[in-house]
């Protein structure tokens, strides 16, 4: 690995990230990792649109902390938010029911803009039947007291927080024995199914008319409330007014039935989000917009090509000097080697999961885990090539005087080359395999179709992805074998006479 | 290589240095004093630590038990690079590197020491034609090479940056008796003009005569006779030593 | 990589396998992969205890024909089977609907015994909501005739299987036209939320009870028989006449109801298979099969290490003399390290997946995935290896003459020893956290608890997995430097002076 | 090395041979004959394709044009195995494989052609005791021998199977006077007695005029002069034949 092939396969993959950070013209939307927020993006686009101003959606950006960071910096123009995101996680020393004019106090000098409540409210709620809640007489949360034998269902979080279970009984004086934790996936069945008679749910929650639920009133006005609003960027009053008017103009016309049944229409139905929104404002969706099967795959190759190299091209970065403090120390190298084999033992999905508190979600946890996993294979190639180096040439290396980096760089970097090409190409292919499982985390790329075809039944969708990314770890490859090439000293790829 | 302390001009000294590899005594309770500005001529039987003394006057080797002192001051790890960068060293298998052509050989530390690429190639162009080698050859890799080629850019690497001490190891073992020849005459004169300290190891008794004033004879990691072509050849310290200096093969007699 | 160590390799782990083919004293009863076929094991096994004889359950030992063959050779001696499953897997030439008396006449020169049946009958049923089913008094499947508009979702095998829903509108006449396909798990959902009316299940699913399903009766006995019974080894009327006697006094007193209730016991209620087996029989559990911590911990600790040396082990023996053809053959080598390349981008799950018709469930699947995994490594680094051997060394070996073979053993291997070992290394320690998934298709391992841990939300239990894996990881890479150290030839571990 | 044909007793023969590397002439249109049984030189400058020669014998290399005989059938790709087992072939640099010890590298051939320990350990002593390499030097590796004691072990492992040939690639370079010389005596004894086809390239004249009654002298990819030493000396074929007779360092006269 010379220094040249270095500084080429960091202008490579800077050149491909750079454009995420890059701001243009259009006025870019933002949304959070799940169905509704995407709903309201499109709404948002198809809104902008309308008022015959040219709107990005980027879709599933990620976690709140990342759209909001976003939104500071001016990477994106507007989001959909939940004022009670904003009263408990983004803005300090708010109350905790500061009402929407508060709230733009708040945010004016961050230079930030909040539409009125779009309508809904969508917090925690308890929910039952809407059959047995009617039987028994039951439309308030403190309606339960009075039936001190209805099993509870709670989602694990809501058991355990402070402000869930244990806040809710004391407020409510609530007298239930039977409460169970359980899975949220399967709480809505053991509802449906009368094993339990009540769960905590979100209120605009697809499932709500699905299983023909009844969420309670929170008459007491336990839980936090959670309006939909939109942030955006306040500079944009001058630069796109008629962007700002269409956001307000959405303001009050979503109710939270409304939202539940565009909800369960993506949800439930499969209908894609810019069809729903679009039916909501009365248009029909711009065609342009589901693109072809070539544009689908051209961005997923983006995505995943940006995914493989980022990590890839990190990973060298550390992984290089690692093995070769492991060549130098043995201790070290021991503990090195070892650290980086215990990293390959987390399974991708955990790996993932604990990536998420760090870089929220999106393409970046995504490359930090990947990034984590490339590093075994280089760092130990790196490694097995340095010691391998024939000791009459690491003698006459030593011999010539040069400092220990310039005799690294010149000499056994360039004679472990083989063996640090085989260890970066194979982590490379690993890779491309592993960041199918990225999509998991919305960083895109070919995962996406594969993990949709998967819980679909849908083999075509499958291969839509699978055919690609085989194509990507042969193309790798090659590209590999051509850096090889050009890069390891034709002195070292001499044949040998036979 | 300042002077110093008692020897004044010692540039090299081991003092009863003994070295083992394992069982292997290689070297055994040696002293030697190398003058500054004179050639030495290292001789003796194979395996006799000829090679290890070299590598220990490098720091390439540590002694077990005795000093290795450079211009009057005990050698220490840190002082190593600095040192082996004054000093010319042609090891005995060449070790030139197979990644890098014969140029890219011969660049390696005077680039680091700052040099010029045209400067780099004007010395590179004098010391092939020192050495009879053709300049294509220098674009060649060692693998693309002759033996005597490989030798002789191994040479020229010791040679590159003008150090002022020279260790060489069997420098001229594989080249043909022109270039040997001619070689043996540009070194000497070399040597003596630019008053280099020269340590040469060789097996070629009228080479080591030529070039040194001083002939240190070993054998088993001891020094058996040290001193000038003569005194080995007519005060033989014993027998070992005379046979050493009678195993000449001759050319056939003239027939007439 | 040289002969002693492949030897030793190779010996190590067909110690470590061995014991799968042992055949001791007490009886061996199998299980397959799903709960029922546990719960009848662990019923045979608490009955042969009752029965005062020492009994072995090997429990989920993988799919049919495993435990087929499995019993044909002796490895086990007992388990549960359904007619069905002889008549249209196992046996050849047997009518359909042959019955027990008939199977036990075909089976008794094989030299297996069959019981009575247990008493249920575990086929594909048509089931609806009980309170439907009732409302428009359909109790047969003859009756869904009468009322064409309801709607029919069919898992996707049966809807396409033609002994599933073609065969079956043909038989009974069916007019229904609003049939769709479904993933199975989402079709009860959509019958209990009456999105649909009917869906295909099997008769003991614990969810008939569950979700107050009605299994229609098949009128016209479309759908074969499944009877439950055990087959064992006849052998036994010899060798342990209690224990037959025990497995034909299970006979007739198992109906689907109380199957089913045991089923729901297990995957509902999370109930130990063992506890609801002694239930049954009214007993109360054997306390020492409940095993501790540490008892699990080993269990455990043998089954991963199992997946990683068998796996690994014939990677070793397939991906060597594949790096040095590639090393060899330029073209090829490129194929071959493209090929092993895209199977590294088939996602852990789908290759878990497409093993399993060729391996059945359990260990040896996962044994073949993850032997595919461990391919690309260890193949490259062979190639790098031999590739990077130096040109004045190649060209002595080729001058001695050898023939290449013996070249390729003594020389050329040796010398690209370290290269090599270092991608088994690399590829070792992967599987060993690729191995947790294993626990997927039944492998067990490190996996089980771990996917247990990340769908209860119990770090605990994850722990319990990651934790062990880990230091598995490091184990082997410290295996793999003592293996190093032990089997790099000294002359190329030697320093090289600094 | 069955005779037949034209040159009835030739073991070895290239005739009109051209090899080149990229725009290197290595050999330039060569034709070559050694007889069985018989010691041949080469000698020549660095670079003029002795080692190429011997290359090319055994198949290591293919000729661009001309053809290749050995014991008059042209050499063919299936017979070079078989070819080279019967041949002593020792490399310029030694090549002993690192991975194994001395007596590794020597028991490579003998071990594959079926020889017992015993035997082989039996052979290795005899020629440690030809080659005056201490017994114990068989069990170290390559890494930790001086170099006169590695090229003894090459030399050793092209001798241990007795072959019919021998190719020897300056294999006595490295070694100090008194071993040289005795190496000599008792080399060109076996060869006599046991009627050895040899083909030995040196840079030393009075050796080659010690082994060969025949001295093949190259530069440039081609024979200058072919013949006796009696021949070069008396009868140069041109200036360089007779420079390079000439070129010969002589020790100092005795002063008396
Ligand atoms: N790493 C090592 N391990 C064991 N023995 C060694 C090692 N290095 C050198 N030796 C032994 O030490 C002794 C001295 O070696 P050295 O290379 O100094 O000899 P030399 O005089 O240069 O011989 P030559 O003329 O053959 O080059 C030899 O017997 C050699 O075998
Ligand atoms: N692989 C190669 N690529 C390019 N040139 C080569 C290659 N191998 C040899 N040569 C060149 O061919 C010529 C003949 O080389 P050869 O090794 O036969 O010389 P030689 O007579 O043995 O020299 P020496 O006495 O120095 O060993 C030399 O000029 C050498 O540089
Ligand atoms: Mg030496
Ligand atoms: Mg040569």
């Amino acid at each position: 690995m010379n220094r040249r092939l270095l500084t080429r396969l960091l202008g490579v993959w800077t050149c491909i990230l750079l454009p995420i950070a890059g701001h243009a013209v259009p006025v870019y939307i933002g949304s959070k990792q799940f169905t509704e927020s995407v709903i309201l993006g499109e709404l948002a686009r198809v809104s902008a649109r309308q008022a015959g101003i040219d709107a990005v959606h980027k879709r599933q950006l990620g976690g709140t902390r990342i759209l909001w960071r976003a939104l500071l910096q001016g990477d994106i123009d507007a989001y959909p938010e939940y004022t009670g995101t904003l009263t408990h996680e983004l803005l300090k020393n708010v109350p905790a029911n500061a009402d929407i004019p508060s709230l733009r106090a708040r945010l004016k000098p961050l230079g930030i803009g909040i539409t009125d409540s779009l309508g809904f409210d969508n917090t925690y709620a308890i929910g039952m039947r809407a059959d047995e809640a009617k039987r028994l007489g039951i439309a308030r949360i403190s309606d339960l007291r009075r039936h001190s034998g209805l099993r509870l269902g709670f989602s694990n979080e809501f058991m355990n927080r402070n402000d869930g279970w244990p806040g809710l009984r004391r407020r409510y004086d609530l007298p239930q024995k039977d409460v169970r934790g359980m899975d949220h996936a399967l709480a809505y069945r053991a509802l449906a199914s009368g094993a339990v008679d009540a769960i905590d749910l979100y209120s605009t929650d697809a499932e709500i008319p699905y299983y023909h639920l009844r969420a309670l009133d929170d008459d007491l006005h336990y839980f936090p409330r959670y309006e939909a609003v939109y942030l955006y960027r306040l500079q944009l009053e001058q630069n796109a007014p008629g962007f700002v008017a269409a956001l307000n103009g959405l303001a009050g016309r979503i109710d939270e039935k409304t939202m539940r049944g565009m909800n369960a229409e993506v949800k439930l139905q499969g209908v894609k989000e810019d069809v729903v929104a679009a039916d909501f404002l009365g248009l029909r969706a711009d065609a342009d917009d589901h693109s072809g099967l070539w544009s689908r795959l051209l961005q997923r190759t983006v995505e995943h090509t940006k995914l493989v190299l980022a990590s890839l091209g990190l990973a060298v970065l550390l992984a290089i000097p690692l093995g070769v403090l492991a060549a130098r120390l043995r201790r070290f190298g021991q503990v090195v080697i070892g650290l980086t084999g215990i990293l390959q033992t987390v399974p991708s999905l955990a790996m993932f999961v604990f990536m998420i508190p760090l870089f929220g979600i999106g393409a970046w946890p995504a490359i930090a885990a990947l990034f984590l996993y490339s590093l075994l294979p280089i760092v130990r190639n790196t490694h097995a090539g340095l010691v391998g180096i024939a000791p009459e040439l690491s003698e006459s290396a030593a011999a010539l005087g040069l400092p220990p980096g310039v005799r690294l760089r010149r000499v056994e970097l360039p004679l472990a080359a083989r063996s640090i090409l085989a260890g970066i190409k194979t982590a490379a292919v690993i890779n491309v395999g592993t960041a199918t499982l990225a999509a998991l985390i919305g960083a895109g790329g070919y995962g996406q179709p594969i993990l949709t075809g998967i819980r679909l039944d849908d083999i075509g969708l499958i291969l839509e992805g699978a055919v690609p990314a085989a194509l990507l770890a042969l193309l790798v490859q090659g590209m590999f074998e051509g850096i090889e090439h050009r890069f390891t000293p034709r002195g070292l790829r001499l044949v040998a006479r036979q | 290589m300042q002077d110093s302390e008692p020897a004044a001009t010692s540039a090299f000294a081991i003092r009863q240095v003994s070295k083992r590899y394992g069982s292997v005594v290689a070297i055994d309770d040696l002293s030697l004093d190398f003058e500054a500005g004179t050639t030495t001529a290292l001789i003796g039987s194979s395996g006799s630590g000829k090679s290890t003394v070299l590598r220990l006057l490098l720091g390439l080797e540590w002694p077990d038990r005795g000093t290795v002192s450079i211009g009057g001051h005990p050698l220490e790890p840190g002082q190593v690079l600095q040192l082996r960068r004054r000093v010319g060293y042609v090891i005995q298998e060449g070790g030139l590197f197979p990644h890098l052509t014969a140029q890219g050989n011969l660049a390696l530390l005077p680039h680091y020491l700052g040099w010029d690429a045209a400067r780099i190639g004007q010395r590179a162009k004098e010391l092939a034609e020192l050495t009879h080698l053709p300049l294509a050859a220098l674009e060649r890799y060692p693998a693309e090479l002759s033996g005597g080629q490989r030798q002789r850019v191994a040479l020229m690497r010791g040679l590159m940056a003008d150090p002022d001490a020279l260790l060489l190891d069997e420098p001229l073992g594989a080249l043909d008796p022109i270039v040997r020849h001619e070689l043996q005459d540009e070194l000497k004169r070399i040597f003596a003009e630019l008053n280099k300290t020269v340590i040469l190891v060789t097996h070629d008794l009228p080479e080591a005569a030529w070039f040194a004033e001083r002939l240190v004879l070993m054998r088993k990691g001891a020094v058996i006779q040290d001193g000038c072509f003569e005194d080995l050849r007519d005060r033989p310290a014993d027998a070992f030593v005379a046979r050493f200096v009678a195993a000449r093969r001759q050319l056939p007699r003239a027939s007439r």
